[in-house]
């Protein structure tokens, strides 16, 4: 469904992402965790082309985008087999919580108003928002604005979802509605990338685990392999949370 | 007139001498106006009671009459008014005149290019500010106005140059300035060589801005640091 | 108005940009010269009281100048009608006289006055200034057939007349001297049908300011009478125009330097 | 002696008001092309278009850091002479002098504006997140679709402050366009205070009208910024 | 240390909160847990005065501002005895790392230029920013910029720092970190009031314990008797985060 092959990434001087390949099985919960700054965001970003591989191809769905520089047609094609859940949300500002569901549907997949109205309006109640339809984006708490975003990306209903620490606003109730959702779509055949540091929520969510350090895949495979029993000294230290003691004072 | 290329040369020389009066017309005008400009942007922002009513009241007048009326009111008008109190400003120079003028009627245009300028750098910045322990003040001067003065700058740009082709009017008063020199020339002639003069006066008014523009686009690229434009790829 | 200084008074004079050689215009320094200079540095000579201060400025903003006050008098070649006998004061003496007249091409002969010109083309006429004054008072007093006039701000000399070689209008009203001026230097196919009028020009007070013109004027009918002033104008202009009309077409009116 | 007469200024009102239709359509016909133009314009060079954006640069300098007095010129002797010349060289018959004044006044007025309005949409659009065009994108929308549909919404807001300014420029600018034989406001006072050197009163009555036609517009374009940023609610700063 | 008495907040017709009372003891750390939209984060901004109450008092340290129309010269005494993480970071967009954390000592405390530096430095060390220092905002990853926000409330060193959700974006290795940075400030007696949604890391970090719902305080406590032994329904169905089936299909 997705494969990256030799995927990397500079900015300046900063090599973020160092030659990353990846597949992507139609259906699978793939669940990338990784130290802050690892460049999970970055792989993200590039798998829909917001941000510019230096080297590389991507291919969703048999379609492939080749290298620096695709033609734009290949890459609406590409945006428009995905669908993504932003770390800051990146709600529209000018639009209300309803009409930022709807806005794809209606501009990019030409379905009628009413219809996608309605498609819009019943996630927005699976996600708890049922009277936030009206408000704007400006007037709503953090997790309100991430379940908003998680909505857009799931009216879409493309072929495959990334989310991008989908769950970090939310609050146990909502992260355990979040996980039912995603384990319904994925059942439907939806493909889903999802970025998280709840190691909780990555054990109960995905089929297969991604562990990256320094612009690197470091490891993968089950949750139960990459989770519990970590073969990567770096895996093992990532996922010891344990409590130093401070050794500085303010 | 002679129009060989010793006539172009002399007609140049003529009006260039005249530029550095032309540019200080504008330096001071500017300097004034950006800083009331900044406050009746604060006041209008802030919708302090009857700050904001006489804020909003002097942005309508000065924007809305025509420029040369309020050189007028000011160059006329306000030395009559003192001499009601018996202070005679009448021997000023007519420079200060003009730039109080000058002054006054672009501040009017900046208030509005800061005010929306301001408003687009957004609430979270001015909290995280206050959050900090800085007054109001302060995060205007540390904050916001840097980010604000990106936002504004090719609108500053705009009203610098407006502002500069104002200066023109200096000649209804009798400053001979660039343009005063050019209608000066031009009437020594009965009108003859016009064309040839309106090239020279727009050569150099062009020259000028060319300058104005480069300055403005050398900040723009020092201040955007930190930004990210929507055109990245 | 006017305030002391090394014991004499000044007087603020306002002069117009929109000069016309030879009366008022500019040297090499900026500095005004002209007839209208030479005659007011004669009335200097003999007001000891007064020094006189010259301010360049447009014509419209002179006159706000005078108005206001700022100004004690300004000079141009200001006409005279009621309305602005009314706004300003006039002093009894004009200090010379422009010649209007009708500028045609050469092969043509039927434009000789105003009357020939109704229904006819002007080339655009400025909205101020005295030619336009003596324009507007013709269609005043002959408002059920008046001329056809197309104001433009600051239209160029030089442009309408060529306006007028090329057929494009009929006729240019404008001053003899300017038209000479431009004739040395254009050479085009025309020629002046007419005189239209000799017009006195005046230098315009503030109603306040009774007694400096007073005592202007008395100087003023004084260069008259010692044919000071009839100098200048043959200094300036080649012939003296305070003599009457048929005088001066037969002397040729003319700006020779 | 009191140095206005406001009764003559009274009366005076009714000829002036006659130059309003004039000041409006210049004022109108060039904000609105000029809105178009110049959002074309800062797209070119927002996008770095390649042989555009150098052009747009060029142009935008030459436009502003020429008087509007000339560019009017331009056209108004230049326009007569091209077409001669056009008349001469293709043997076709166009009339120059049946153009009207107007016509000359709203190319060179639409053209002069384009560029400020270009430098406004440049800022305004460069200052709205680029995580909206991000989103935009993610959801399938093409550039121009986000463009249209989230960017420029939100530019437009910003925007808005320095278009009235222009606007209200551009209502007071049109007294240049006498030089170009429009009789407009400013025109007609002129010519009436020169019967009796009144400018004092004409330009009261012209400052006037001009006041009342841009306050009705300030008036409008207050409230379209603030029904236009409803979706900000509390940006605004706050006192304390 | 912190007194909240009777605080109302209204948006328009939303309540978001009811008159909440609340006191925190000097070195206390006050957990505030609930669901989204309870109105976590509109309380901690009213305790800084970042949102006017409707009504109520707030005292910091023996210092009380009234009601709604406090004085300029009361706020700000106010917000000088406060520092505040943000849940969306607001950092200071057009200075870099380092500048965002001095900005407050410099301007507002009044500590020279060096030595500002020197802590600041250090704190951005301790929060494994020392390579970012010269990076602008935009620059940074979600984890990176919520680490400057918490350096730069704790380089403030005032008497009470306010955390909006500080580990949302952080990796389970940084909320180690961030963990043992607030023990340890606790213990040099700094008053915290941390908003989290991470029930793990409010049980580790907090000594009292307060759970939001519906602009209301429903229970407090110590962590042990609000996260395990809760008595309110409410309270008690909020933390039993269990996989719903899924019941829409989109
Ligand atoms: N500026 C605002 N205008 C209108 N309503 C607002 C505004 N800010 C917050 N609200 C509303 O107030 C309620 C509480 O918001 P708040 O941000 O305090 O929630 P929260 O408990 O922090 O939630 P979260 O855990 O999702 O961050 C929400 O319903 C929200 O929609
Ligand atoms: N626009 C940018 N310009 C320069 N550097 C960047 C940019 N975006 C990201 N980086 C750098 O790239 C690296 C990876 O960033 P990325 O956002 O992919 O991290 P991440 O794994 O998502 O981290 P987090 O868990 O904190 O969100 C970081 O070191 C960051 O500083
Ligand atoms: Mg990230
Ligand atoms: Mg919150």
């Amino acid at each position: 469904m997705i494969k990256l092959k030799n995927i990397n990434k500079q900015f300046h001087k900063n090599h973020v992402l160092k030659g990353i390949d990846l597949d992507v099985e139609k259906g699978d919960v793939l669940v990338i965790v990784g130290p802050s700054g690892s460049g999970k965001t970055t792989l993200l970003r590039c798998i829909n082309y917001l941000e510019r591989p230096d080297d590389g191809s991507i291919t969703i769905d048999g379609f492939t985008v080749q290298g620096k520089h695709p033609s734009k047609r290949d890459v609406l094609a590409l945006r428009r087999k995905t669908a993504m859940v932003f770390q800051h949300y990146n709600l529209f500002k000018n639009k209300t919580v309803l009409e930022n569901v709807m806005e794809g549907l209606v501009v990019a997949q030409k379905i009628p108003k009413k219809e996608a109205k309605e498609i819009s309006i019943s996630l927005l109640e699976k996600v708890g928002l049922a009277e936030k339809v009206n408000e704007y984006p400006s007037q709503l708490s953090g997790g309100q604005q991430q379940r908003v975003g998680i909505a857009r990306a799931l009216a879409l209903n493309p072929s495959v979802i990334l989310f991008d620490e989908p769950t970090s606003a939310l609050d146990p109730e909502m992260v355990g509605e979040v996980l039912a959702i995603i384990k319904q779509i994925a059942n439907e055949g939806i493909t889903m990338v999802v970025v998280t540091h709840e190691i909780d929520f990555a054990r109960e969510v995905a089929n297969r685990v991604v562990f990256m350090d320094g612009g690197h895949i470091i490891e993968q495979g089950s949750p139960e392999e990459v989770l519990v029993h970590p073969q990567h000294e770096r895996t093992k230290r990532f996922l010891k949370r344990l409590v130093k003691e401070p050794d500085f004072a303010i | 007139m002679s129009s060989g290329l010793a006539g172009w040369v002399d007609l140049f020389i003529k009006v260039l001498e005249k530029l550095p009066l032309t540019l200080l017309m504008l330096g001071l005008s500017l300097f004034f106006s950006i800083i009331l400009g900044v406050f009746v942007a604060i006041i209008r922002i802030q919708k302090q009671p009857v700050l904001y009513q006489i804020a909003t009241f002097y942005l309508s007048f000065t924007r809305c009459t025509p420029l040369l009326v309020q050189l007028f009111l000011v160059y006329f008008g306000l030395p009559q008014l003192l001499l009601i109190f018996h202070i005679d400003i009448n021997s000023w120079d007519r420079l200060v005149f003009l730039v109080i003028a000058f002054s006054f009627h672009t501040a009017a245009y900046l208030s509005e290019v800061f005010r929306s300028a301001y408003l687009a750098v957004g609430r979270d910045q001015l909290e995280a500010a206050y959050s900090v322990g800085m007054s109001y003040p302060q995060a205007l001067i540390r904050i916001i106005l840097p980010q604000a003065f990106v936002v504004s700058l090719p609108n500053l740009g705009n009203n610098i140059i407006e502002l500069l082709k104002d200066t023109s009017l200096a000649f209804t008063i009798g400053i001979i300035d660039i343009m005063g020199q050019v209608r000066i020339i031009l009437g020594n002639n009965h009108g003859m060589g016009m064309f040839q003069i309106y090239v020279v006066i727009s050569l150099v008014y062009w020259g000028t801005c060319i300058l104005i523009e480069s300055v403005i686009g050398y900040l723009e690229k020092i201040f955007k640091k930190g930004r990210v434009s929507l055109s990245r790829q | 108005s006017g305030k002391e200084d090394d014991g004499k008074q000044v007087v603020k004079v306002a002069i117009s940009d929109e000069v016309n050689p030879p009366f008022l215009y500019a040297d090499e320094n900026n500095e005004p010269i002209g007839y209208d200079m030479d005659y007011m540095k004669e009335v200097e000579k003999k007001l000891p009281d007064y020094k006189f201060e010259y301010i360049w400025g447009e014509e419209e903003s002179n006159l706000v100048g005078v108005d206001t006050g700022k100004y004690d008098l300004a000079i141009n070649w200001f006409f005279k009608n009621p309305e602005r006998q009314e706004k300003f004061l006039y002093p009894e003496h004009e200090f010379g006289y422009s010649l209007t007249s009708l500028v045609t091409k050469k092969d043509r002969d039927d434009i000789k006055t105003l009357d020939d010109m109704v229904g006819k083309k002007f080339p655009p006429v400025s909205p101020s200034g005295g030619l336009r004054a003596i324009l507007n008072a013709y269609n005043e007093k002959h408002s059920d057939n008046p001329l056809t006039l197309e104001s433009m701000e600051s239209p160029s000399n030089a442009e309408n007349l060529k306006m007028v070689d090329k057929g494009k209008a009929d006729a240019m009203f404008i001053n003899v001297t300017t038209f000479n001026e431009i004739q040395k230097e254009l050479d085009l196919d025309l020629k002046v049908g007419g005189i239209v009028s000799k017009e006195p020009i005046w230098t315009v007070y503030n109603k306040d300011n009774a007694e400096l013109a007073k005592e202007i004027d008395n100087v003023t009918a004084e260069l008259i009478e010692d044919g000071t002033l009839s100098k200048l104008a043959e200094k300036w202009f080649g012939v003296d125009f305070f003599q009457d009309l048929e005088y001066i077409n037969e002397e040729g009116f003319n700006f020779e330097k | 002696m009191s140095i206005i007469n406001l009764e003559f200024a009274l009366e005076q009102f009714p000829e002036v008001l006659k130059g309003v239709p004039a000041t409006l359509a210049i004022a109108v016909v060039a904000m609105i092309f000029g809105l178009i133009f110049g959002l074309l314009i800062a797209l070119c060079r927002i996008y770095k278009m390649p042989v555009l954006n150098r052009f747009f640069i060029l142009y935008i300098s030459f436009i502003r850091g020429t008087p509007l007095l000339v560019q009017l010129y331009v056209f108004f002797y230049g326009v007569p002479v091209l077409l001669e010349f056009l008349n001469e060289q293709m043997g076709t018959n166009f009339d120059a002098s049946n153009i009207s004044p107007l016509i000359y006044a709203f190319v060179a007025y639409t053209l002069n504006t384009s560029a400020y309005q270009a430098e406004i949409f440049r800022s305004s659009i460069n200052a709205i997140n680029a995580g909206q065009m991000e989103a935009a994108h993610a959801v399938g929308m093409t550039t121009a679709q986000g463009m249209w549909r989230i960017i420029l919404p939100q530019a437009f807001v910003v925007a808005l402050p320095n278009l009235g300014n222009t606007f209200i420029g551009l209502i007071k600018a049109t007294s240049l366009a006498f030089a170009v034989k429009v009789v407009e406001i400013m025109a007609i006072a002129k010519i009436i205070a020169n019967d009796g050197y009144r400018f004092l009163e004409m330009y009261l009555v012209a400052s006037l009208i001009y006041w009342v036609i841009s306050w009705v517009f300030e008036v409008l374009f207050a409230a379209a910024e603030k029904k236009m940023r409803r979706y900000e609610e509390r940006i605004e700063g706050e006192a304390a």
